[in-house]
């Protein structure tokens, strides 16, 4: 099979879904002639037709209520949101109607709002968000956010085919820099289920999305100061895969939480959290984050640079956690 | 500094040409006796409510549809089965008329297990598929971009169906109601909205709210039918309903109805309304429409006093075995707070807060 | 001095302010006329007139973006969400224009919105919500939250008085059940410090709002078993005050975070994993954290009981975390 | 299953009657020669923007407003000194007639280290409030109610101002649109919309955006004036802001405007706007803003080619030494990322992004 790209991937997962369950259909801005903003939608407009790939109004509110009313109704809608950050004027809608629907009266809302996420191109602060942590207080509500092609069309598959509201969050950055072959099949992967994307000794790096690289790029280069870096890629943020997280800490006793989020507030520091309170026996030094500092995005690459972790910074966290 | 001068577009709450007279239409005896039924009824149980109220047995606020009934009864009333409409707090006439039973309003009010809820959510706040229902949530505006969503669906399956929800005069300012008429305008679904003018929101009277007189003029902004009827009509406002309907089953997109009415109570139970001017409250006193709708009966030879009063003390009887059934319900069991965050299969409501 | 509720000191803070800066005016709904949905503004529109006590239509968002705008000009508005759960309809605002406007092109947004939060009063999943953990990812923004009538009073002038936008964070079920005498003067709380309520030596407990209370009478149950506990209030939530977090788990090596908020996401998983990072070398003990379930607000009182933290409830993880 | 019929509202892009003849004016030839000089200095500026772009010294996007400049110029230069505007990505031609240098817009787009935000933001987003500039948001609407705000201030502190700022036919669309407009009209605050109805945005045609002809319908929806121009006459779109303005300024509350126009490039550089139908592009060529301009200029005697080729020629000597500034200015600090995210201070905008 040929390898293929990030974007691709999550192209195909969206087409094999809308050929195989009529119930799907597509909500989003420029979706239909253009094919979406990053041409993931491109030629779906051509094949499904105006009534299931709809090119909606600058309304991400009424995108996503519109999607919950489908959804009640036993559609399968997915949203689009042209980049992930304007997801906040629909913050309502997610958090309020989506999320606790089947809680409050047992009316399942199974819709996908996904959307390009993360920075790393210089799109400043409102192209380049990475939402997570603005959603995982909210009950009710999935998370998902891919690292690899292989992962994002199985989780994007399984979110379309699961009965509750999904937030799927793509990077961006990886659209067209991460290629893989794809297995055969639908290549399903579960929603909440973290994977261990490298298997080692002294130390654990947890992790998802665009930062994935960046850990197994920096495990590679600290092999040669004999340092063995687990690396676990969450996929799932909500649920939180707390086995595989406890797990990979009593392993290691050590470990970074490594993401793309401004620090207070991050989705780090409920994985951080979880460990300090239920791997405390394992523990061997501090539960370090290395995350962005809290201001938003900024713009020029200069900036984004020291604003981003990277390699050379979580060489240098991981060597200082390792001599702890 | 300059004056703030929102009170000078007109009275505070503009009024239309209301008489005495009905509006004309081609509905037979029994269904018009239908109508008495359902807004007789809606009465009685808030009058019910009230009263457990009273009793210290409703479990938070209480909100009343009094003076309204004809609004919420009427609009319900031209739907068929298999439409869905999203009833608001204020629209426990609708919910009536959709075959809801007082006990399970009653039930949800007084937070018992048995309620449709399971004790999880308030008031009217619950939904059911399987009878046209969808909850709203409390932030006003929201649940029009979902029913938008119910009737965009509708279309999709082939049923046939409408959507339709209400909105008050207070929640036509929010970002939803202009995002969720547009959707519904430009993708041409199937779907009513029934805008309550009751000329109050809590305490802010309309001229606060918008600088027009009526909310019907908004339908010009999304290219699509408005009409403004006499919400204290119950026959204007199903006429109005059942046409806005049947345009949108024909394929004719949505339509906002405007229903001037009052609300004759404060915001909820606790609240005396104090704000509100004591002549508003003698003008629409005579307006009011069951009262009116009686007359209408009276007069026109649909009805006589005795029926009226036998299906009143019908409806008495019967709402004695709802309210007694509600009491006797427990409160809900604690570990049902944990259960049901996450639905395990995707389906129609079970209307059992995933509890079934 | 008389003692005075909770409700009365933020009355008394707003209207201080007002009589004290002419820049400072509130938008609101039915706070004018009706004094406000819990009668905070009572007698305002009286004293201070409608250019000054703006009733509002229904629109959170356009109430918040207003107030960025005024504020630009260089007022201080003060906008009331009348419950703050509704605050979910301006997270645009608040997230993506009031907050990172300072960083992107130096020009402050002095405003505060604030309103009644929490539960323990049987509103539902609407109107129950704690907003903090929504907002604390959001660089730029201070969040407040006041446990007693004091720093209620004295915590809003200076949220009033800062440069930067707040959101302030009342405890409804505080409103009229809390009361104390109220220092003379302005009694300004300056943002960013925490409150050391109880001193003790065993145990912290770290808690705002009306968990605070919970605290401190477990604290007195407790002290039958020869446990002291320390109760450390946050007050501020963001930022934190991170120096008086540390302080109390160096001296004590014993904690749990006690908030009412549910557990994921929280803004106690940002105060453990801030412990874990900082003051590892001094735990003897997992940081625990004592939160809500992940599930909306339920409605009925035998729900709510069962999803809120509460005195017993807190005993029993002390106990606990004592033994350890 | 039914079928879409988004398309069958009328034209893709609705046009008002545009004839080359432009509106009457009382502006003097001095004043007229200014709206020239503006126009022609966003396009050469644009025109410097898209060489450095095909260069590789732009960071990210870069927008143009090609055909469009008489939106931007007419109704900025509508505006008096103690005005604040909020412009969009695609009001260049604002932010010049209010005094913002090349050079800084220049730099903004290069992410350098001298830009108003010292690289903290990107291209036109940037403000000053002691210039009358707010920076908006990307998230289209947002900066309508906060506008209002802007507008309710002055009117507060007594300063006589009228605040003013854009939204494209697809901003319409935004629940902000509703909430700030509505918010504005209530208030009865100064405040000006100028809608660009260029029938695009991104690839979306103003049919599938709503379900109306001209978005100036939803003035009325406000009980605001609203008025159509034809936003390729520069003297129109003066001419019509100017009464907004006055009216405003007088305490006649807010005004739509909605100027049509027509958007030449794609959405952003990168797009090559293929799904336009090649007529649209033709029709509106016919129609350019500047070179209507200049035949108004020159047919009426108010102007000789001469000396219209000389302000050319001034502008595209000034620009050089714009660009060259800009190019010279070195990246930003790494340090800088870390600074400003609170005030210290309140205080008006230092346009430096904190970091002064
Ligand atoms: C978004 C939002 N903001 C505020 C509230 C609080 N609130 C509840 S009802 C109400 C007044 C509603 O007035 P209206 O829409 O006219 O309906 P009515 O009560 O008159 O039926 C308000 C302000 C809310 N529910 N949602
Ligand atoms: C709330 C929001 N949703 C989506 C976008 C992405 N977006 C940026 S510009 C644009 C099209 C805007 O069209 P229009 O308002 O007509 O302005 P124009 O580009 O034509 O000037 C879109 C969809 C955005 N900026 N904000
Ligand atoms: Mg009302
Ligand atoms: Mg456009």
């Amino acid at each position: 099979m040929a390898v293929v790209t990030y974007l691709e991937a999550i192209r195909q997962a969206l087409w094999e879904e809308m050929e195989q369950d009529e119930r799907v259909f597509m909500l989003g801005q420029d979706i239909g002639t253009y094919g979406g903003a990053f041409r993931v939608t491109s030629g779906f407009l051509e094949r499904f037709g105006p009534e299931r790939i709809i090119d909606t109004p600058i309304s991400e509110s009424a995108m996503v209520g519109c999607a919950i009313g489908a959804s009640m109704m036993g559609l399968r809608p997915v949203v689009e949101m042209q980049f992930i950050d304007f997801i906040a004027c629909s913050f309502n809608q997610m958090v309020n109607f989506a999320a606790p629907n089947h809680y409050r009266w047992g009316q399942s809302v199974p819709i996908v709002v996904r959307g390009p996420s993360g920075g790393n191109v210089h799109g400043s602060a409102f192209h380049s968000q990475n939402p997570e942590a603005f959603f995982h207080h909210a009950p009710g509500l999935k998370i998902v956010s891919p690292a690899t092609p292989a992962d994002a069309r199985g989780l994007l598959k399984a979110a379309i085919r699961d009965p509750n509201p999904v937030l799927f969050c793509e990077h961006k950055y990886l659209y067209r820099r991460i290629k893989e072959e794809l297995p055969a099949g639908d290549g399903l992967v579960p929603i909440g289920k973290a994977r261990l994307a490298r298997e080692g000794r002294h130390l654990s790096v947890i992790t998802w999305g665009a930062m994935l690289h960046v850990a197994l790029e920096a495990a590679g280069r600290l092999e040669a100061d004999g340092i063995d870096l687990e690396v676990l890629d969450l996929r799932t943020i909500k649920p939180l895969d707390q086995e595989a997280i406890l797990a990979t800490v009593r392993k290691t006793s050590r470990v970074i939480v490594l993401t793309e989020e401004q620090l207070t507030g991050s989705v780090a520091g409920e994985v951080a959290s979880r460990i300090s309170e239920h791997a405390f026996p394992w523990l061997d030094g501090p539960v370090v984050r290395l995350c962005c500092p809290d201001t938003p995005v900024p713009f020029s690459p200069t900036l984004e640079e020291a604003y981003l972790p990277n390699v050379d910074k979580l060489v240098a966290k991981v060597r200082e956690l390792a001599s702890y | 500094m300059a004056k703030l001068s929102s009170k000078s577009w007109g009275p505070l709450h503009p009024q239309t040409e209301q008489t005495d007279k009905l509006a004309r239409t081609e509905l037979p005896r029994e269904r018009q006796l239908d109508l008495y039924r359902f807004m007789k009824l809606t009465r009685m149980v808030e009058g019910r409510l009230g009263n457990l109220y009273r009793q210290g047995k409703v479990v938070g606020g209480l909100y009343s549809s009094l003076g309204q009934e004809a609004t919420s009864v009427g609009s319900a009333y031209a739907l068929d089965p298999q439409d869905v409409v999203g009833p608001l707090i204020r629209n426990l006439g609708t919910m009536l008329v959709r075959g809801v039973q007082p006990r399970e309003v009653m039930m949800q009010y007084m937070a018992k297990s048995d309620s449709p809820t399971g004790g999880k959510d308030a008031n009217t706040h619950f939904g059911d598929i399987s009878r046209g229902l969808v909850a709203p949530i409390s932030m006003l505006g929201a649940v029009i971009p979902v029913m938008a969503g119910v009737a965009l669906a509708g279309r999709k399956l082939g049923k046939d169906l409408v959507a339709m929800t209400y909105i008050g005069d207070g929640g036509t300012s929010t970002g939803d109601f202009h995002e969720g008429l547009n959707l519904a305008a430009v993708l041409n679904v199937p779907f009513v909205l029934v805008a309550e003018h009751n000329g109050w929101a809590y305490s802010t009277p309309t001229s606060k709210q918008m600088r027009i007189q009526n909310i019907a003029t908004r339908a010009a902004a999304y290219g699509i039918p408005g009409e403004t009827v006499d919400g204290n009509d119950v026959l204007a406002v199903y006429e109005a309903t059942r046409r806005a309907v049947e345009r949108a089953r024909r394929g004719g997109g949505p339509s906002l109805i405007e229903a001037k009415t009052f609300r004759m109570k404060g915001h909820a139970e606790h609240d005396d309304a104090g704000y509100v001017p004591a002549e508003q409250f003698e003008v629409w006193k005579k307006k009011d429409p069951i009262e009116r709708f009686e007359r209408h009966l009276l007069g026109n030879g649909l009805a006589t006093e005795e029926e009226l009063r036998a299906i009143t003390a019908d409806i008495d009887s019967r709402l004695n075995a709802e309210v007694d059934f509600a009491l006797a319900s427990p409160m809900p069991p604690p570990e049902r707070a944990f259960e049901g965050v996450y639905a395990e299969d995707a389906g129609t409501g079970n209307g059992k807060g995933g509890v079934v």
